[in-house]
């Protein structure tokens, strides 16, 4: 796994699709979600004209550098979890970086992104989003939990921690993804996924009537690009990670945005039928449901 | 009354646990072999006629200045205790009898030389320097019952005292460097058994503690007396 | 002599109950020396050897076999002396607990404890 | 050579006379007196030199008689030792009473001459009857003297006390009399070869008398109701005398008449004396009154020591035995000197209470003094008590008689609760009284002072392989000399401290080899690393610097200690220097007890591990031994854990921890946190590096330990998210960090430990970091509240920079090196097949990120408050360390592998297999790969990429104010009230409330309270009234004769 330089325009190449696919879904889901509320809703590529249009406006003030350091975080942060992951099974062009770790990598890299998002906000000076960080994070932490466990019990099944490896050990048919070979962990992932994605019920952060200005809003014109950005490309690579070790992942773009898209609905389903958490009730259920979910589910795997 | 309780039982299993003292313990049927050669070789070696003398003032001479040392520390300790107070004189003022008075008169000369006869015959006849001392001191005592305003000359009590206990210490030294060791008595001749002068230093020791238990008793009851 | 260490015993025992029961101080050191002198007791019985006389040679004693021990005899006088002296610094300290706060009751003198 | 006999000769003849030369005035007469007891000083002090070097023993004989005839006495080594001690205090307690005895009459100087005669006497005499004249002589002399001040107090404790005294002695004189009537003898040691041939029940009940008085004067538990009167209420140069003095002749007295006793009558005393021990410090804890405290301290450390020799008896010891005389020798002087000392700073302090001593502090000498006195009777090196305690442990160990030491290790731990609480409040209480100091009083103080150090030293060289110890000698030395130093400024002794510890650190590392390397590079360079923020301080900082290196040696001892002894007494110099150094927060007082008392009952518990081993070993100390255990594995391995655990603060023995760390100072902070802590994890290693697998019955203790480990990291950082106070958070994140190393290290793998050794090592570097940032802005903010900062970003930007890369590393996001220790974790986990404690570990990590993001963004970001408008970045001693740990942390974050190489081939030489495999910078194991070079390079490149360009678009921005905010559609009003600070993860408490409540906190204040409290439900026994001690005396007769002889 020897680096080469061209591997940085494989990595790019990766990553431009993958942020389209996540503009357009990200558009297709809130026409859904418009529509489960009777609602018109956008079109579907209103993400892009957004992000062009943040994009070209200038910011007139800042708090300082600091100020800057979150949505370069964010970005980071999502950015990375998808460039250490592999993204199609054999292909040379799209492996990315992930020579470099391995899935506890990607695990860490997650929460680079909130980290660092909470600095920056922290920077802006706004009290709320100062609450806003601190209940995101409480929420992360305590969502995290049921993932943990499941990348344990995954890594336990296949006896590796290598995302490759893993899709490796799946190729060969839907019988032999981890989704039929190992149900209980794969449960446990589409719970943890809910919380990965921070939807309904579990939006505590991008709630806009519980924080006037969450962070998300506080950065606006070319930062808040970057966001938007990350918003996109973030949760597609936590979706292709969760592809890759409960569905077999996949060896050409077709499989995978099919996935993607499959697997993508999941959490919008639960989101538009499921009100939301307050944040120690939030707290409480991933301690309270997903923690024993998640013992039961390592229990089973380790002696069954 | 539970207190009582208590201090019964206590008392009673005290008595319990002493009995083998009273059961087990019989008599000596026969002298003991320390005893055994004070008597058979006591007359000969220091020539005392009376062996507890003998035992007492030599064989086991340093617990005789021990006690000595006792006395005299509880001499000084009631000194150093009672400090001297303002004698209230009305309590002085009562006399006694006109019979003890005139009886004191009469016996005293008699009691002090009866105590002199015992300390200096302590080698011979049973008795010997406490008895004589506590002798001579009982004589004051009674004269200070007698006449209750009496003053004790102190300071010759303290040189009665010191003097007769530091030379006590020394012929203690001499028997260690003329004799065997310290208080051995026969650095001086050991005389005519049966003698007054013999047993070598002995009828010295006891006179000088019969001085010297004589002026502490007296000193400890003019303290007490004078405190009251 | 049986009877004198019995009698000592007794001696002994009546005087601590006299010091564990009597309040006043100089009862209490009445029993201190009825104690004492029971002890004492006890060392002359220890030394009596029945039908034998004082251990003083003179001509009316011929022989080591008719003495009984000198030692006791030798130990109980310095008891003795040894008695009288704790005795009256016993004594001394009554009166000066006495002349401190005019009570001789041994219950008046519980500043110190714990 | 002076006839010893001479010493009663002028005692008594000067007494005698003394009265004469009162005449010729005060001056002669004292003259007359100090000479006559420095005569009798020197001809024992003679003795004792010429029977050291071999002169034969002198056995005095009276009346020219040999024994049994006459009375005769000995001058032996024992002799010679009591009386030239005994003497050597007449000395300094008479100079000590010098005004007493020029105001009073003659009669106090006749009788403390008197009294000191009837020591000598009972230390030399071997006769019976003549020690009963003698304990007679001492004690008339002893009640005279004790109402020496003639104040109720003093005469009422006095007549108890000759009430008492004369009953032991009757009891003493019905004893003797019967011994004589069974054996015709009474010279002793004829009298106990008689009684060889005796038997019946009279013949016990006698010796059991004879017994029983002695042990009345030594004042059992709980028939000593009236010598604790006399403690508290007699003059305190009497008392030095009484309690130090007359116990000493006592003793011997014991030890003389110990001849008689058999095995039955031996055991009697020794469980008399242990009982003593354990209740005298017990009843103890309850005291507010200094001497009365004192009074119960010597009772207990009597008890001790009697309950020693009858151990060492019964364990087939000859009295004579060099190992006897070391163990009761070393106990003895330990006591001797500093109940002396301490008596007399009662008389110098004059307060009761014993929280009112801190008129100490007016002087350094004597508060030095106190604090020595302190550490010796708690038995802590280099004090004479140590090395005896030690050496008693192990003998007893060696014979198997563990519930023996179980009791003592309980009665000295008991004893240093109250000990340290004492110096606790005497370094603290603020504020105090200057006390006047006289020189003739101070005097005596220095001269034991001077004897409990030097005896110290020399008892460390002859106990057994005590000349291991000599690695100690110099970095001690150099302790005293900065202790002499310390008139210095901090300038000086601060850059002195470096220099030397920097040549001795050079010194040292090359001695080192495995894993001592890591932990040489912790303790020694990071020691000097964090001696730099020292130079903060201005003036003298008395008594710092000897304290600090004295930790330092501690450490350094540790590192190179091939034995049990060198580690435990390492261990314990390291503690001592490390109370000193936690104490001299502001409010330290509290927490610095706690330390102690946890470090103090681990070391104990550790103690009685290598006792076990000792015992198992064919008594042998080396730690290699520990390695081929025979027997008992499991009881030797889980009471060193236990002993290690509480210095690695884990889950239910961490109580101590956030206190001590978090209100000590700036720099001492870093220090205890980042250095100190690892020498739990040291002892771990030590021991697990030997022991690879061990179970106690069904129960794996690794396993256990694991689980410990898993917990304590969950809930250590569970409770650091609730703190307020910016240092108790990062102590409280300490505990869960040191959860994680022995959650690796009980793996018991290749995998475990290197993750243990690089989470050891990150956490060096990141909580030094964290705690000299958080401590500079602690010192500049003046408060530990976070949620009275905020803001400090423009302010103290490197002090935010080195926070931020410290918690980046510490909660293991990557690129730092601290995710080098979460990868490692989860295939350790996954190697060893531990998931669900391994999924309480990562699950504990992340909660990690909770306290994280609020340390950085409650004191660096947010609205700054108006009065840290001027606040200045921390001072250039602080900043310096800092940039040189961000430094290493960035060098280790690229080149992980420059660290885990090298401990990984000394760790394949304990776990062959398991390792990690290296190609190039990637490190492999079975199930994942990881490559910390190209990590940092990917990152890099996106963030700065990103940030780059951000930059390039907005350069035309305008800078605001922080304050410059809008948000709801309306301006704020104050920036204090736009910083949300307090409570900060509200939502957490109210969702895992129930797991922080303080369930352990509650556990030891209960157990706390229950010794307290039947603490003074026990000493309730002592009314007050003299009769009742009678009774308790006659009592306590009755009951041992019948429990020792069932009837």
């Amino acid at each position: 796994m020897d680096f080469k330089p061209i591997q940085i325009l494989y990595a790019l190449w990766s990553f431009s699709i993958i942020l389209n696919i996540g503009l357009v879904l990200q558009g297709i889901v809130r026409k859904i979600g418009a529509r489960v509320g009777r609602r018109y809703g956008i079109r579907f590529y209103q993400p892009y004209i957004d992000i062009v249009k943040n994009y070209s406006l200038r910011s007139s003030i800042t708090h300082g550098v600091m100020f800057y350091l979150g949505p370069v975080f964010r970005l980071t942060g999502g950015m990375g979890v998808y460039f250490f992951t592999p993204i199609i099974y054999g292909s040379v062009y799209f492996g990315n970086f992930s020579f470099a770790g391995d899935i506890v990598l990607v695990l860490y890299f997650i929460f680079f992104g909130s980290l660092g998002m909470a600095l920056g906000a922290g920077e802006g000076g706004h009290p709320y989003s100062a609450i806003g960080v601190g209940r995101g994070l409480a929420q992360v932490t305590a969502a995290e939990i049921p993932l943990v466990m499941a990348i344990i019990g995954v890594a336990m099944h296949y006896e590796s921690l290598s995302v490759t490896e893993i899709v490796a050990a799946q190729q060969g048919g839907i019988m032999n993804w981890t989704l039929m070979t190992n149900p209980l962990i794969t449960i446990l992932g589409l719970i943890a996924f809910l919380g990965a994605m921070m939807r309904s019920p579990f939006d505590v952060v991008l709630a806009p009537q519980e924080i006037p200005i969450g962070p998300p809003t506080e950065y606006h014109s070319s930062f808040l690009g970057v966001m938007q950005t990350n918003r996109s490309v973030f949760p597609m690579a936590k979706t292709v990670l969760f592809v890759n070790i409960f569905f077999g992942g996949a060896t050409n773009w077709a499989a995978m945005i099919l996935k993607i898209f499959l697997l993508y609905m999941w959490p919008v389903v639960v989101g538009v039928v499921f009100p939301r958490f307050r944040v120690d009730q939030s707290i409480r259920w991933w301690y309270k449901y997903a923690l024993p979910l998640g013992v039961v589910a390592i229990l089973v795997t380790q002696y069954f | 009354m539970v207190k009582q309780l208590f201090i019964i039982i206590t008392l009673v299993f005290l008595v319990i646990m002493l009995l083998p003292l009273m059961t087990e313990v019989k008599p000596f049927e026969d002298l003991s072999l320390v005893s055994q050669k004070y008597v058979n070789a006591g007359p000969d070696e220091l020539g005392s006629q009376n062996l507890v003398t003998a035992v007492v003032v030599t064989y086991r001479g340093l617990d005789t200045l021990g006690e000595v040392a006792v006395l005299f520390i509880a001499t000084a300790g009631i000194g150093f205790f009672l400090r001297k107070k303002a004698v209230e004189e009305k309590d002085m003022k009562s006399k006694a009898s006109v019979l003890v008075r005139t009886g004191t008169a009469l016996l005293l000369p008699l009691i002090l030389l009866l105590g002199v006869y015992i300390f200096l015959h302590g080698h011979l006849t049973p008795g010997g320097g406490f008895q004589g001392g506590v002798v001579i001191a009982s004589g004051i005592l009674l004269l200070m019952l007698a006449q209750s305003d009496i003053k004790i000359n102190i300071s010759l009590l303290y040189w009665i005292e010191s003097l007769s206990g530091a030379f006590y210490v020394i012929i203690g030294i001499l028997g260690l460097a003329l004799a065997g060791g310290f208080l051995d008595n026969r650095f001086l001749p050991l005389g005519d058994f049966g003698r007054l002068f013999s047993a070598g230093a002995i009828p010295i020791i006891y006179s000088l503690i019969g001085l010297k238990v004589g002026a502490e008793l007296v000193g400890i009851l003019n303290n007490m007396q004078r405190s009251q | 002599m049986l009877i004198i260490t019995v009698l000592g015993i007794i001696l002994v025992v009546l005087g601590l109950w006299g010091m564990l029961t009597q309040k006043n101080i100089i009862k209490i050191i009445i029993g201190f020396s009825i104690m004492d002198t029971g002890t004492h007791l006890l060392i002359v019985s220890i030394g009596y050897i029945k039908d034998r006389t004082a251990p003083i040679m003179d001509k009316a004693v011929g022989n080591a076999s008719q003495v009984i021990d000198p030692v006791p005899s030798a130990l109980v006088l310095t008891a003795i002396v040894i008695g009288l002296a704790v005795t009256a610094l016993m004594l001394t300290y009554a009166i000066k607990l006495f002349e401190i706060r005019k009570s001789l009751d041994i219950n008046d003198f519980k500043e110190l404890k714990w | 050579m002076v006839n010893p006999i001479y010493i009663f000769i002028i005692a008594l003849g000067v007494g005698f006379l003394l009265s004469l030369f009162e005449k010729a005035g005060k001056i002669l007469t004292m003259t007359v007196f100090y000479s006559a007891l420095a005569i009798m000083t020197f001809i024992s002090g003679q003795w004792l030199i010429a029977l050291i070097r071999g002169t034969e023993i002198m056995t005095l004989t009276t009346a020219g008689f040999p024994p049994p005839f006459s009375i005769n006495l000995r001058m032996g080594l024992e002799e010679a030792f009591f009386t030239f001690f005994i003497n050597s205090l007449g000395i300094l307690a008479g100079i000590f009473l010098a005004p007493k005895f020029r105001s009073e009459k003659v009669y106090g100087m006749v009788l403390y001459l008197m009294m000191f005669m009837g020591m000598n006497g009972l230390v030399m005499t071997r006769d019976m009857f003549n020690l009963f004249v003698f304990m007679e002589i001492t004690s008339v002399a002893t009640v005279s003297l004790i109402a020496i001040d003639r104040n109720l107090k003093s005469v009422s404790a006095g007549f108890k006390y000759v009430i008492a005294s004369g009953l032991a002695s009757t009891f003493f004189l019905l004893g003797t009399i019967f011994l004589y009537r069974f054996t015709g003898l009474l010279n002793i040691e004829m009298m106990a070869e008689a009684l060889n041939y005796a038997s019946g029940q009279a013949v016990f009940l006698s010796v059991f008398i004879l017994l029983i008085s002695i042990i009345i004067e030594l004042k059992p538990f709980p028939a000593n109701g009236w010598a604790l009167d006399v403690y508290e209420a007699a003059d305190c140069g009497v008392v030095s005398v009484i309690a130090a003095g007359v116990s000493a002749a006592m003793l011997y007295v014991f030890i003389k008449i110990s001849a008689l006793l058999n095995q039955n009558l031996m055991i009697t005393a020794a469980g008399i004396g242990t009982v003593t021990f354990l209740f005298s410090n017990l009843l103890a804890l309850k005291q507010d009154n200094a001497r009365r405290l004192l009074g119960y301290s010597s009772i207990g450390q009597i008890g001790l020591i009697y309950s020693a020799f009858s151990f060492f008896r019964l364990a087939g010891f000859t009295p004579g035995d060099q190992t006897v005389l070391l163990v009761v020798g070393g106990l003895f002087v330990n006591h001797f000197f500093a109940k002396a000392g301490l008596f007399w700073l009662a008389g110098i302090v004059k307060k009761d209470k014993s929280d009112e001593w801190a008129g100490l502090r007016s002087s350094p000498l004597l508060l030095f003094a106190f604090a020595v006195f302190i550490l010796a009777l708690a038995g802590l090196p280099p004090f004479p008590g140590f090395f005896a305690k030690w050496q008693l442990v192990m003998v007893l160990s060696a014979k198997g008689m563990f519930p023996a030491i179980g009791f003592i290790l309980l009665g000295s731990f008991l004893e240093a609760i109250y000990l340290f609480r004492w110096l606790g409040k005497v370094l603290k209480t603020d504020p105090f009284e200057p006390i006047k100091i006289k020189p003739w009083e101070a005097f005596p103080v220095a001269v034991y002072l001077l004897a409990i150090i030097l005896t110290g030293g020399f008892l460390s060289g002859i106990i057994n392989q005590g000349s291991s110890l000599s690695v100690l000698y110099l970095p001690v030395l150099f302790v005293i000399v900065l202790f002499m130093l310390d008139f210095l400024p901090v300038l000086v002794k601060n850059s002195l401290v470096i220099v030397v510890f920097s040549y001795y650190t050079f010194r040292i590392m090359p001695q080192l080899s495995g894993y001592r390397i890591m932990f040489g590079i912790i303790f020694l360079l990071g020691g000097i690393l964090l001696f730099i923020p020292g130079y903060i301080k201005k003036g003298r900082r008395l008594g710092f610097y000897p304290l600090a290196v004295m930790m330092y040696v501690g450490l350094a001892g540790l590192l190179l200690s091939e034995n049990t002894l060198q580690f435990f007494t390492s261990w314990e110099l390291m503690t001592l220097g490390s109370y000193f150094l936690i104490i001299r927060g502001k409010k330290s007082e509290p927490h610095a007890l706690s330390y102690m008392l946890f470090s103090m009952g681990g070391a104990f518990v550790m103690l009685l591990g290598f006792g076990v081993l000792y015992h198992v070993n064919g008594h042998l100390l080396e730690l290699a031994t520990l390695a081929r255990i025979p027997d008992m594995t499991g009881i030797i391995y889980s009471l060193l854990t236990l002993g290690f655990l509480t210095k690695m603060a884990s889950i239910g023995l961490h109580i101590w921890l956030p206190g001590a760390h978090g209100e000590a100072e700036t720099d001492v902070s870093p220090m205890v946190s980042a250095i100190l802590l690892k020498a739990g994890m040291f002892g771990m290693v030590v021991l697990m590096s030997a022991i690879p697998a061990v179970k106690i019955g069904f129960i794996d203790i690794p396993y256990v330990l694991g689980w410990l480990g898993a917990i304590t990291i969950f809930l250590g950082n569970l409770l650091a998210i609730y703190q307020e106070d910016a240092k108790r958070l990062l102590a409280y994140s300490s505990v869960g960090n040191l959860g994680y190393v022995l959650f690796g290290l009980a793996l018991m793998s290749h995998l475990g430990w290197l993750t243990s050794i690089t989470y050891a090592l990150n956490h060096f570097l990141f909580k030094a970091m964290l705690f000299l940032a958080i401590g500079g802005v602690v010192y500049r903010v003046g408060t530990k509240n976070m949620y009275e900062m905020g803001g400090l970003i423009k302010n103290m930007p490197i002090s935010f920079i080195s926070v931020l890369i410290g918690i980046i590393a510490l909660s293991g996001v990557p690129p730092l090196s601290g995710f080098a220790g979460k990868w490692l974790t989860y295939n350790a986990i996954l190697q060893k097949g531990w998931y669900l404690q391994g999924a309480v570990v990562i699950i504990g990590g992340l909660i990690a990120f909770l306290y994280c993001f609020r340390l950085i963004y409650a004191v660096f970001l947010g609205q700054i408050k108006d009065r840290n408008r001027q606040v200045k970045e921390a001072p250039l001693a602080l900043l310096i360390p800092q940039v040189i740990l961000m430094i290493a942390i960035m060098v280790f974050s690229v080149l992980p592998g420059a660290v885990l190489r090298p401990v990984g081939k000394f760790l394949e030489n304990i776990f062959p297999a398991g390792g990690l495999n290296w190609q190039a910078g990637t490190a492999f194991t079975e199930y994942g790969y990881w490559n910390g070079y190209w990590i940092m390079m990917v990152t890099g490149g996106m963030f700065m990429m990103v940030l780059i360009w951000l930059l390039f678009i907005d350069r035309k921005a305008q800078k605001v104010k922080q304050f410059n905010i809008v948000y709801a559609a309306e301006r704020p009003f104050r920036p204090e009230t736009t910083h949300v600070g307090y409570n900060f993860f509200a939502h957490y408490r109210k969702a895992l409330g129930s797991l922080s409540r303080p369930y352990v906190t509650k556990f030891w204040d209960t157990l706390t309270d229950i010794t307290h409290s039947s603490a003074d439900f026990i000493r309730k026994l002592y009314n007050g009234n003299g009769q009742t001690y009678i009774f308790h005396i006659l009592l306590f007769v009755v009951v041992v004769y019948f429990i020792s002889f069932g009837g």
